[in-house]
């Protein structure tokens, strides 16, 4: 079987003809599936009539009337109102003059990505700490029903979030959680731990005993091969599962939205009530769509490697 | 298991030919408290988080609470809420669309995942990029490009309905996806095909490329023709996980929120209110408390039964 | 009528060359081993005969059809797989019926040939049980079933008994020679294992970077290798070599080496002063007190009918392989001689061997 | 002898395989049931067929393989 | 790895620094409300009050899609979220049998806060609960009714007077009954009219919240639609499913088919907006609260817009009711604040300036003066509406039969199942079941 992979001519080597036919169909089919994301970017950068003309335009002139909307809050006022002011000075003070309208402050967008971030984070930072350890846990001790409880850990994530979120906000509401960060962090960690746990038992799983063993036998505890010894060897899974779990609160809206209204609400149950002056401001939209997706993209090209594992609970390795 | 023996074993060991508290410093934490360390903190947070407010949706279920009365007297009522949503047409109806919904998601998404997993493996110059490329999709917030395809489904304005008119005549503002009552489930299918067809594709690559290649050289000098290779090899042996996503995304779509929520929120009329929708009304616009735990019992353990043969399959695709 | 026929077969890989230029024709109901380290190019040689690698440049005649561009499913070939390479989610029945059903015959012809088969391989009580749990023996007949069913024009085996245990690998041997004995046909078996090939080739071809080295049976093989590369891959332990410098003239029949003069087999060419090797296989060599080639004695290994005496020498190691009941013991002195009719000389720089009266006879390559 | 052939039945009555497939093909049959456009009774009862074959595996996997 | 421990324990403890309460200064409290043009106004207006008693104001203004959600989930889990809230006006009975709302009575009563002040309407629909008895909840904060708005500028042109004349022999004027209103929908729909086609009306079908609910209602009322039996309450058959009922759903239908533009199957006040401002329709229906922002308008405003009340249908005129009272929440911790608020709010110079800044007063010190009429194009219009008002059931149970309607009207409507009989005798169904569940039948 030597050199079998670099075969140029073996039988089960794809002919040129059809990888070219496959490349054509793959090709087209990824730009096409791009599409709308190429359309939300697109809109982010339309003004507000641009946005709704009809057929729409690919042609235009870019503005960043959009991305200003998504920031500031806006009144109309009379062009006589608008000539006692000061010049405007920045660019988002311009834009909005002309049309009429003057930047009462700042929209809650910002507040709502930042609620995005410190959910996202601290969610991730828990559950990422106490999968590892479970995991470590379960990968290298005998622990009765051991099955039983990795199962248990699983199926608490396939829960519908919407039956899950009943009971949670009443407990929540006895409790003071309601629409606080700290009772979404619980929350996220809660619905992550599970697939941090089976990510990582596999990760951690990969790493042979011996080493911890070795480092035991020289006088390690437990304990320290632990930190010293598997903690290392895994930060390569840790990091994949972090990205994971924060995708996963960064993405998530049912439980935001049923159970957010203000101070903690994140963007997802945001981002859709952005509305200006009648009807949807789509480039606002577009631009808070937009900022919001970015770090998802670079996150999805950094974890492309553990992706399927992640997607498999752990289960397809390759 | 039996690993951990070694070291346990050898760490008595050393504890016995050691002074007592010497002994406790080798050793540090026993093993066994090290586990269990480890492993509460995750059991009692799920616990609090999951299993005693579900011990509470299973307690409710059997009273008539409301959430926004809290000072009205709550009564037992036995199986009444089970019976009468068991015995409730429009809920029935919503899990007929439910079924729709995931019917033809599942469908379309394990057809065209299928074939692009099976057009990626031909390994053409370049298919790692243009596999990253449509893995993207996937990867996003349902929730927040669902809202942007109500843009796109938008007749007049939206591009989808120029596209298809501009492939097929059709006038752009004759048809509506989201407000129709024929196109709307379509609307949500096809934006959620959009969506978890490359979750569908990856899995079933990965499926392809477990097939070492020389079960196809076998194939090929047992003179099996490519039809037959495909249908005997390829689809058989690739079919633990096929299986696996499609049950991980009838999971998933059986309990389809976010998206139908933003994109038709259960209308037009209720043509696309899923079961979801339905509960989302019930317990969180209705108040009906008590009804709508034991819907959500009901969802819940479809959903956990559902797992369960997810996690066999799984656990089939881990041994290969 | 199933003879191979290979004419000047090449195959790169890219810059790597894998097979050189390769001619050799297997003859039909021949047991026919390509012999090779790995890395040599006989796995290759053998994926093109079978058409799941095409060549480079040559020729592959199969029954006097030029095959050398088709597909593997239009050769009529069986070729067993060093990993089995059985379908893992068909049963034992379905694997063994598979190309039977590719081929459209009928479900009771089937049935009846797959059953027949599995007589002939003994594995008739597994016909129904899944393949993963069988032991490697019984997946080997299984995938030696799966060959013999359609009853090909030849069978091509690629190393099929690398993956088992050595124990079991020389019962397999045996039943593979019979297995032959009885179906009589044209089969290539590709293995780098020298012994398995002894035992049960009609005609061995070593490769060795691409190139066949020799060509012949195994007894001839054996005793008249052709190359130094031939004489030190076959053999346990393998051939002694002395080198020496010295000129050859045809019919001369003696070789100094140290002084000391070594009866060969009458040359049959002349060659200049040059730098030469000596073969001598370790059965040749006896401890005797009269040679004036001596040496200290290194190493005794003890096999039971025999020993293998090592011996340094000044040109090197000399190992003799001597009846068990002669005592040879660490340290002692001893002198060597060789039986002069079973030695070969070879050129040190082209690496063939010399002809002499030894390879009258006919040799191939 | 005869406690061999006991223990064989005990482990065939046992055996997790062929529960495992019912209690499976107990919660398929529930979860169509509970999604078909045809009948309400079927409707009715999916439920308590999902219910069953939940416990049930819940209960098989204790079983031996 | 430390490192990476460590910092994952900074951010953790970060995001718990984030989330610990910081400190609130008495001085601050907040007012939610829906986010809308009037919103924006009493941002404005609501300085003064901060100039005037020291107190700053937050505002949470929620897109009115979510409005209800959002802020009856608020409400429920006895959020801290709002200390002044200007709730809808359904939301009174639940808001005030669960003691979401400050009882208001006592606090008026000392600060010689008369409801006598505010227009009638307003009080019984924004203050009292149980209706009729003067137990006050709120302070009529934003008056507001369906009307319509329509294209005087299109009306206007003389070709299309003439066509509409030869077609329906008489002018085109505004309408005075609904049919009159379907006719001059049908004339539009499909028409050029300055080189662009255009449609006939916007309306509302939206299913989410109570969209097309409010819609229909404007066509319900003046056709005879009751929601129960004046003399045995919770008695609806023969009332919410009259014949007139029937044939106002029916036009409602009807009007909704013929006369919306394209993609019409979910709209609301938004995309009515976006429809009269893009020049898309003659005629729009839409709240009261709109107007003075479409005035505004620089494209469609001005001269180019025209606004009208409710036309009259077979058994007299109603308008389904909007707007808002101000409410004390009582989960809040600074409902001294708040009362200060309500206090200065009540104020009529405050009460004029705030009409004066886009917002609809409801106090007859606003809405009596003589000069009222002229003091915009829609002020005598919605004098009219406000004294024909009819409001939306503001039972403890509201949501349920708001829903309830929503899915039987969408279903009709929209999704083209079954009759208008049907839908209405549905609608009974559900209510009868809802009443009895609530232990009122």
């Amino acid at each position: 079987m030597s050199a079998r992979s670099s075969t140029a001519h073996s039988v089960v080597e794809p002919s040129s003809t059809s990888k070219l036919v496959a490349s054509v169909l793959v090709v087209v089919y990824a730009l096409v599936t791009m599409i709308p994301l190429f359309w939300i970017v697109v809109t982010s950068l339309k003004s507000p009539p641009d946005s709704i003309s009809y057929p729409p335009k690919i042609v235009f002139t870019p503005t960043i009337e959009g991305y200003c909307n998504l920031f500031t809050n806006q009144t109309r006022q009379t062009p006589e109102f608008l000539a006692t002011l000061p010049p405007a000075t920045t660019a988002c003070e311009k834009v909005t003059r002309e049309r009429n309208m003057v930047i009462v402050g700042p929209s809650n967008f910002t507040k709502r990505f930042f609620n995005s971030l410190v959910i996202a984070f601290g969610s991730t930072a828990l559950s990422v700490f106490l999968g590892t350890i479970a995991a470590y846990g379960f990968s290298r001790f005998k622990v009765p029903l051991k099955d039983d409880l990795l199962f248990f850990i699983l199926s608490t994530r396939m829960m519908p979030p919407i039956a899950v979120a009943i009971p949670i906000y009443l407990m929540y509401r006895e409790l003071g959680l309601s629409d606080t960060k700290i009772g979404m962090i619980l929350l996220y960690t809660a619905v992550n731990v599970s697939l941090a746990v089976w990510l990582l038992k596999g990760f951690i799983d990969e790493i042979p005993r011996e080493y911890e063993e070795a480092a035991m036998i020289d006088g390690y505890t437990r304990l320290q091969a632990f930190r010293k010894v598997v903690l290392p060897q895994a930060t390569t899974g840790i990091v994949a599962t972090a990205i994971f779990c924060m995708i996963f609160a960064w993405n998530e809206y049912a439980f935001a939205v049923l159970l957010t209204s203000g101070d903690a609400q994140p963007a997802p149950p945001f981002i859709p009530t952005i509305i200006g002056e009648g009807g949807m401001d789509w480039p606002a939209v577009g631009a808070g769509t937009s900022l919001f997706l970015i770090p998802i993209l670079v996150f999805t090209i950094l974890l492309r490697k553990h992706l399927l594992r992640g997607i498999t609970f752990g289960a397809v390795r390759k | 298991m039996t690993g951990s023996h070694i070291p346990d074993a050898l760490a008595n060991r050393l504890a016995t030919a050691t002074p007592p508290k010497l002994a406790a410093r080798v050793r540090g934490l026993s093993d066994k408290a090290i586990a269990w360390l480890f492993i509460t903190p995750t059991m009692i947070l799920l616990l609090a988080i999951n299993i005693f407010p579900l011990i509470w949706t299973i307690r409710l279920s059997f009273t008539n609470f409301r959430a926004n009365r809290t000072n009205a007297v709550v009564k037992g009522i036995g199986l009444d809420n089970y019976t009468s949503i068991l015995t409730d047409p429009d809920i029935w109806a919503a899990m007929q669309s439910t079924a729709h919904f995931v019917f033809w998601t599942i469908t379309l998404q394990t057809l065209i995942g299928f074939t692009l997993a099976y057009l990626l493996d031909r390994k053409f110059r370049g298919h790692g990029f243009w596999t990253t490329i449509i893995l993207i999709p996937m990867m996003l917030s349902p929730a927040v490009v669902g809202n942007f395809w109500r843009f796109l489904y938008q007749p007049q304005i939206g591009l989808f309905n120029y596209i298809i008119s501009f492939f097929t005549g059709v006038d752009p503002s004759s048809f509506e996806m989201i407000g129709s009552v024929t196109l709307a489930p379509w609307s949500i299918i096809i934006v959620d095909t959009w969506m978890w067809t490359p979750y569908v594709m990856l899995i079933c690559l990965a499926g392809l490329r477990s097939i070492p290649d020389y079960i196809y050289e076998a194939a090929e000098v047992d003179r099996a023709s490519t039809w037959r290779q495909f249908w005997s090899i390829t689809i058989p042996m690739a079919l633990p996980f096929i299986m696996l996503a499609v049950l991980f995304r009838g999971i998933e779509n059986f309990k389809m929120f976010d998206m139908v929520n933003l994109l038709t929120s259960g209308g037009p009329g209720s043509t696309t209110e899923v079961a979801s929708i339905t509960l989302k009304r019930e317990a969180f616009e209705k108040w009906r408390t008590g009804f709508s735990s034991a819907f959500a019992i009901i969802l819940f353990v479809t959903v956990f039964g559902l797992a369960n043969i997810y996690v066999k399959a799984l656990n089939q695709v881990k041994s290969r | 009528m199933a003879e191979i026929r290979v004419n000047h077969l090449k195959k790169n890989f890219g810059d790597f060359v894998a097979v050189r230029d390769s001619s050799f024709t297997v003859k039909h109901g021949e047991f026919f081993c390509l012999l090779g380290p790995s890395g040599c190019g006989k796995t290759t040689t053998l994926r093109m005969i079978a058409g799941l690698e095409l060549p480079t440049d040559g020729e592959i005649l199969l029954g006097g059809d030029d095959v050398t561009f088709r597909r593997a499913s239009e050769r009529d070939i069986a070729f067993v797989f060093q990993l089995f390479a059985l379908y893992p989610h068909m049963n034992v029945r379905a694997n063994i019926g598979f190309p039977l059903k590719c081929d459209g015959l009928s479900s009771a012809e089937i049935r009846r040939r797959v059953e027949e088969t599995a007589q002939i391989l003994r594995i008739a009580d597994l016909l129904d049980k899944p393949v993963s749990g069988l032991s490697g023996g019984d997946r080997q007949r299984v995938a030696l079933g799966r060959a013999i069913v359609r009853k090909p024009k030849a069978f091509l085996m690629d190393e099929p008994l690398g993956a088992l245990d050595s124990e079991f690998r020389h019962v397999m041997c045996g039943e593979l020679r019979a297995l032959h004995n009885r179906l009589k046909a044209t089969t290539v078996y590709v293995t780098h294992d020298q012994l398995e090939a002894m035992s049960m080739a009609d005609t061995i071809a070593v490769m060795n970077n691409g190139l066949i080295e020799q060509l012949g049976s195994p007894r001839e093989i054996y005793d008249r290798p052709a190359s130094l590369f031939v004489a030190d891959f076959i053999g346990s332990p393998s051939m002694n070599f002395l080198d020496t410098h010295a000129a050859l003239a045809s019919g001369a029949s003696e070789l100094n080496i140290d002084g000391t003069k070594v009866g060969i087999p009458a040359m049959r060419v002349s060659v200049s002063e040059s730098d030469l090797v000596l073969g001598v296989r370790p059965e040749h060599v006896s401890l005797s007190d009269q040679s004036t080639l001596r040496g200290e004695v290194f190493g005794v290994e003890y096999l039971g009918t025999t020993q293998i005496v090592t011996v340094t020498t000044k040109r090197g190691m000399v190992r003799a392989r001597i009846s068990a009941d002669m005592k040879a013991s660490l340290g002692e002195h001893v002198g060597l001689s060789f039986r002069p009719e079973k030695l070969s000389v070879f050129d040190k720089s082209t690496g063939r061997v010399l002809k002499s009266a030894l390879h009258e006879g006919g040799v191939h390559g | 002898m005869t406690d061999m052939s006991q223990k064989s039945l005990m482990a065939r009555i046992f055996c997790r395989g062929p529960w495992e497939t019912a209690a499976t093909a107990f919660i398929g049959a529930g979860v169509i049931m509970l999604m078909q456009p045809f009948a309400l009774a079927l409707y009715t009862w999916s439920f308590l067929t999902t219910l069953t074959g939940v416990v049930m595996f819940v209960i098989v996997s204790k079983f031996p393989e | 790895m430390r490192k990476l421990v460590a910092s994952a324990i900074a951010l953790a403890a970060s995001a718990f620094v984030a989330v610990a309460p910081t400190a609130s200064s008495a001085k601050t409290i907040t007012l939610c409300w829906a986010a809308w043009d009037p919103a924006n106004a009493l941002v404005e207006l609501s300085k003064d009050f901060t100039a005037k008693s020291g107190v700053d104001m937050k505002f949470e203004f929620v897109p009115w899609p979510n409005f209800a959600d959002r802020m009856l989930n608020e409400l429920n889990s006895k959020g801290k979220l709002c200390d002044l809230l200007i709730g809808d006006s359904q939301w009174i009975g639940g808001a005030a049998e669960n003691g979401h709302y400050v009882k208001l009575n006592d606090f008026f009563g000392k600060e010689g806060i008369k409801m006598d002040d505010f227009m009638p309407a307003t009080v019984l629909g924004y203050s009292e609960w149980p209706k009729g008895t003067p137990n006050y909840w709120a302070l009529p904060a934003m008056g507001d009714a369906l009307g319509w708005t329509y294209r005087k500028d299109w009306f206007a042109k003389p070709e299309l007077r003439a066509e509409f004349k030869k077609q329906y022999n008489r002018e085109l004027e505004v309408p005075k009954t609904l049919d009159e209103l379907t006719d001059i929908a049908k004339f539009f729909q499909g028409r050029e009219v300055d080189g662009k086609k255009v449609y006939g009306a916007a309306i509302f079908t939206e299913r989410g919240s109570e969209g097309i609910t409010m819609g229909v209602s404007n066509f319900l009322y003046p056709n005879g639609f009751k929601y129960q039996d004046p003399k045995k309450p919770y008695s609806m058959e023969g009332f919410v499913n009259s014949d007139g009922a029937v044939k106002g759903l029916e036009a409602y239908k009807a009007l909704y088919k013929c006369c919306t533009p394209p993609g019409y199957t979910d709209a609301y006040m938004g995309e009515g907006l976006d429809a009269f401002k893009s020049g898309q329709v003659a005629l729009q229906m839409n709240w009261f609260a709109f107007f003075p922002g479409l005035y505004k308008d620089e494209k469609v405003g001005g001269d180019k817009i025209g606004f009208f009340v409710n036309p009259k249908g077979a058994a007299g005129s109603g308008s389904q009711l909007g707007g808002q009272g101000l409410s004390v929440v009582s989960y809040s911790p600074n409902q001294k604040e708040a009362l200060d608020y309500i206090k200065w709010f009540a104020n009529p110079d405050v009460q004029k300036k705030w009409w004066s800044m886009g917002g609809y007063s409801a106090h007859k010190a606003v809405l009596n003066d003589p000069g009222f009429a002229k003091t915009a194009p829609f002020a005598a219009d919605f004098l009219v509406a406000m004294g024909q008002v009819v409001d939306f059931w503001a039972d403890p149970s509201y949501a349920q039969l708001l829903l309830a309607e929503q899915k039987r009207i969408h279903d009709y409507v929209v999704a083209d199942k079954g009759t208008a009989k049907e839908a209405l005798d549905g609608i009974i169904k559900d209510w009868t079941k809802v009443f009895k569940d609530d232990g009122k039948l």
